[in-house]
């Protein structure tokens, strides 16, 4: 709930919310720091910290290569739970944790909550964690008040949106396209059915993500969404042009 | 399996969102199949014909005679088309595409055996294929690459992660995620997210169907004794099954040692230590990773034994303790495979010669008038840049450097 | 075969007086298990418990719309332990070695697969062995080369005359009659003095046997057209014989066209004029050679259809007019392998691609409710290194330059 | 007839005969010219002249590359007979043409044995031609009076070599060992054995060849058999020291 309300009251007198990623470690928490800093002062609602893992089956090149490299250069679970500590309090804006479940898994669920609770985290997206796998991971999350972000995509049936909102808190995340991460998707018309149907599925805000890469892309998505995510394009832009560049990229999608 | 797809703790199905609803068309069909008597028929007349099935049970009698204990089965798999156990899968899944109406598969590859095996299917079915090879692994089994693309198969080799089977399988969901609806997933192995290590395993199930009849007519009784290679588990599971709660048979996975148990190059899964309870490639099992959950590299001089993870049903098998698991190294394998070609004729993949040096351990020490079973789930004659490389055969490499200048003018 | 060892004008035995003895004993067990129904049984029991019998008919759906004349049926010889027909005619003889009590036998071999065979089946029996392969041939085919000499036999290049298969036939007589009294030559193919073409033959007809029976079952009546390949004859032999004779049932041999009939560069016996009837190799048959009688040089594609000679019996076959013989060409041959990959995701032999390769000029033409077989006689992954290099495919030489790289090293 | 006459009335005034072997055409049929004027000269009582084929499935090395040689340099079938009228024109010993019966066949069996007869040629060995095969062949030898040299082995059993000697004419060829061309024979108790089994088995002249190689060979074989057959060793010879030696090596072996 705490998610939700607090997505809802940044809503007012916006026309959609901003949420971006980063992968934790990659290029370095150095980078990610500044990063971080540019997109709040720039004026992001919301942030999904990857903690990476090296089997990122969900994700496509460009997240896949910074999870990678970030494993590479040493990159612990337990230094991405200091640092989110460090992050909340420094910023005011909500902050997930996505990883793949085997992370959680492996840190102990219980204790995963935990930890995450103390760093100030709201919500958690698990890419590949349905919620029939999911039975005790989201009975946590209720203790715990952290919310399950849950996944709506193209292929999921009308049936199968109002189950997943059943277990849904924070927000709903709707993948605007098949695939992983990355590719620039077509926001169509066939793209606005589903976006009604997920609307009629739920009621809580809708994200939208997977190739939101441009102010038209934002454009096209208000009214229609709660509010769009940008994954990759940022970690690009920081490949290419560095930290600095991320402030200037965020306030053009505005 | 239960409902959610667990064996015990294992199994079930960690899938993307975006794949639900296939796995929902995929279980369904598989549930109405595995209910139609007329789909084992078509399944069981298809291997006959396609294939080579039943595969023969060969005694090994100059095997039997050097240890001079239980009498020494093999269940011949290598003599399937395409070399492997890996045709049964391969084709079984084939039937459930075309009930489906899917026009393409994608499938992952790690030895090369099952990628090749996909591509036939995908030719003799005319559908459309893709396959996911670990870059690693493509070097090593080049020769499987060239007639995976003559059959029309586009071979992908991935650069991701440690190059090998797992980055394959990690592949091939992101481009089943990318082309869910036209497209099936042809898992390899007895693991992956539910109903796969149970579905590979039904149609797997054939070698041990065949092998326990095969015994009782020429050895008058059940074995003591079955070894299989564990990789993923399917050619062990597909011969364990018939066996479970069978009276007095012990079943023996045998894993792939590396360099041994404490060298840290190995994938040893059930029977070191090193393993710990994961959730990975959509299912819940041992794995070979670090204390953060990342995975870790694995080493096996048989690429397809090469993998951080093992069928969930098989950990189960493990926990109930109904499957005894032990592993045999890199050098341990080579002397098999030395000593079963000298004195039988016979060339096991290197996967299957873990399950002879398995045996080969042990068999000296049981009753004569005791027979097990050595399951050779596949032929060695594909691996011959990599046992030609391991024995360090003089004049293979001479022959290799001629072709080359040959190439290089 | 009258008591001489002709068949019509062809055959004989024109051996070196040393040998009398040794083919008297020869062709005595020989006739004494051909009368014995038991030697038959151990013959099938050991086939089907050691290598696969019966093979598979398969029936190649795709191909056989893509020509859209008659049905397709595939023998699948390549499915035998160790790839190829060549395994029918080998444990036979090796269970005659054993009645005959030798110790050692000692072979030719053109592709490497009756080396193959014959060094398979000598590690089975525990007998030595020697294999000659011409030294062209060693290096066409080194990875069974490879495999032969793991199996613990001893290769030996031949590096004289055409340093092809004929070459290694001579230099086998040339051990036989110096070793005559504990070895046993066994010979590959349906050619050679009596009883060798005759007795090869018999051993190779268990593939027709299974035919007839199996297109009865499939097709319901007997087929139009058997397509075989014709290097030395024994698997065309194999299939025909139990087709000779049936009403409507036309066979045909294919031999090797290489660079084409009038290219002289081919081994073409039966299906052109070059060829005419000569003695060599101890038996009278058609031979590519010149006026002098001096054997001449063949070209093929396939290193098991290069040969001078040809089956006595398929010799005096065509003289009766009973089988028809026509050839195809290296393209050809190609082509067909390639089709034939694609469409049913089967890889036949170079050798066997010949028979596809004829029968592919003529099925379209023929009557839909009618049926072909097409003798696979063996698979072609064996020929990675001559196929791949056929289709000059490109990373494959990349491949072959790399792994030289690291053993120059 | 003829051809066992002549070799009595050689034997006559000494201890054995000697029979020569060369291939024609190797090196040359120059070089063959000088061998056999000084094999005749060094007293040689008889000579085989083999007429080279493509697959000498029964000569060792040293006479399987004398055939291939000469093959290769063109020799042709035709200048076999020419250079044999040439010869036997010249020298007063037997000359006997060895070849393989491919040889004969294709060349026609009744026109070679015309030619062989107008050549001065007085026999014929044939290696391959068992005379199960030769029905034709024997009694063409018959009515051109040319003697076809049968040949026994250490395997053949007494039975099987009364029955060649039914068909034998000129002489019998006894192979010393099993085997091929050119390595050296033990001459033992075993031979001695076996030589005298041959000697039980046949009134024509006994010749033994295979691996002779020396005096000491020849003189072990005197009074056991009727004629030594030095084969590989002379053309070793001639390819070693050239034709000029052959003059004294044969003379040595007396
Ligand atoms: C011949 C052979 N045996 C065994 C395996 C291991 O797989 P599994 O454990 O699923 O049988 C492979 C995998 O590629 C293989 O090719
Ligand atoms: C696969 C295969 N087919 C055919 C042949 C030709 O022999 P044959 O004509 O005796 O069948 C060979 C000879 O090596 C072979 O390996």
């Amino acid at each position: 709930m705490q998610l939700e309300q607090q997505l809802r009251e940044q809503l007012r007198g916006k026309d959609i919310l901003l949420m971006t990623h980063i992968v934790l470690g990659y290029p370095s928490f150095e980078v990610n720091r500044e990063v971080i800093k540019q997109m709040v002062e720039s004026g992001v609602d919301c942030i999904e910290m990857q903690i990476p893992f090296s089997e990122p089956m969900a994700d496509g090149p460009v997240i896949l290569k910074a999870n990678q490299d970030s494993l590479a250069m040493g990159t612990r679970v337990d230094e991405c739970f200091s640092f989110a500590a460090e992050i909340t309090r420094q910023h005011n804006i909500p902050f997930l944790f996505m990883t793949y479940y085997n992370i959680i898994f492996k840190y102990g669920e219980e204790k995963f909550f935990e930890h995450a609770q103390e760093c100030g985290i709201t919500g958690l997206i698990v890419p590949d964690l349905p919620p029939e796998m999911g039975t005790s991971f989201l009975a946590l999350a209720k203790s715990y008040q952290i919310a399950p972000i849950l996944i709506f995509t193209p292929t999921s049936t009308d049936k199968r949106m109002r189950e997943l909102e059943k277990y849904g808190n924070g927000f709903i995340y709707c993948v605007a396209r098949r695939g992983v991460t990355g590719k620039k998707s077509s926001l169509d018309q066939e793209f606005n059915a589903y976006l009604q149907r997920c609307k009629n599925s739920t009621k809580l805000p809708l994200a939208v993500g997977f190739g939101i890469q441009s102010k038209e892309d934002i454009e096209r998505l208000k009214g229609k969404a709660d509010m769009a995510v940008i994954g990759s394009r940022t970690i690009q832009l920081v490949e290419a042009e560095g930290a600095e560049a991320v402030g200037q990229f965020i306030a053009s999608l505005r | 399996m239960d409902h959610n797809g667990f064996f015990g703790n294992w199994g079930g199905a960690y899938i993307p969102e975006v794949l639900h609803q296939t796995f929902q068309e995929l279980k369904e069909e598989y549930r109405k199949s595995r209910r139609d008597p007329a789909f084992w028929q078509e399944y069981i007349s298809l291997m006959s014909t396609y294939s080579c099935r039943p595969t023969p049970l060969t005694y090994a009698e100059n095997l039997t005679h050097h240890f001079g204990g239980a009498k020494i089965y093999i269940k011949r798999e290598d003599l399937n088309h395409t070399g492997a156990h890996k045709a049964n899968n391969v084709m079984g899944q084939g039937l459930l595409v075309k009930r489906m109406g899917k026009t393409r598969v994608i499938a992952e590859t790690g030895a090369g055996q099952h990628g090749m095996a996909t591509a036939t299917m995908a030719a003799k079915f005319g559908l459309e294929c893709t396959i996911y090879m670990g870059e690693e692994d493509v070097l090593r089994q080049r020769p499987n690459v060239f007639w995976m693309e003559k059959m029309g198969a586009t071979v992908i080799p991935v650069k991701d992660g440690s190059r090998t089977l797992k980055d394959a399988i990690n592949q091939a969901f992101r481009d089943w995620v990318t082309n869910v609806d036209n497209t099936h997933y042809v898992f390899g192995t007895a693991c992956g997210p539910a109903p796969f290590p149970e579905m590979v395993s039904w149609f797997q199930s054939v070698i041990g169907n065949e092998a326990a009849e095969q015994i009782m007519k020429y050895h008058g009784k059940m074995p003591s004794h079955i070894y299989a290679c564990v990789g993923g588990g399917s050619n062990a599971m597909g011969i364990f099954q018939r066996f479970l709660g069978e009276q007095g048979v012990e079943l023996i996975g045998v894993e792939a040692g590396g360099h041994g148990a404490d060298s840290g190059a190995h994938a040893i899964r059930l029977s070191s230590p090193d393993a710990t309870p994961g959730v990975a490639q959509g299912y819940k099992t041992m794995f070979l990773q670090n204390d953060d959950g990342q995975m870790k590299h694995t080493h096996s001089v048989a690429a397809g034994l090469d993998y951080v993870g093992v069928s969930p049903i098989l950990s189960d098998l493990w926990d109930k303790n109904q499957v005894r698991f032990e592993s045999a190294t890199d050098t341990e394998v080579m002397q098999a495979l030395d000593l079963t070609m000298k004195k039988e004729g016979i060339i096991p993949a290197l996967e299957s010669s873990h399950a002879f040096a398995g045996a080969f351990k042990e068999v000296g020490q049981l009753a004569k008038d005791d027979a097990i079973i050595i399951n050779q789930s596949g032929r060695g004659d594909k691996d011959i840049f990599t046992i030609a490389h391991a024995f360090e055969d003089p004049s293979w490499k001479e022959f290799i450097i001629d072709r080359a200048r040959e190439y290089s003018k």
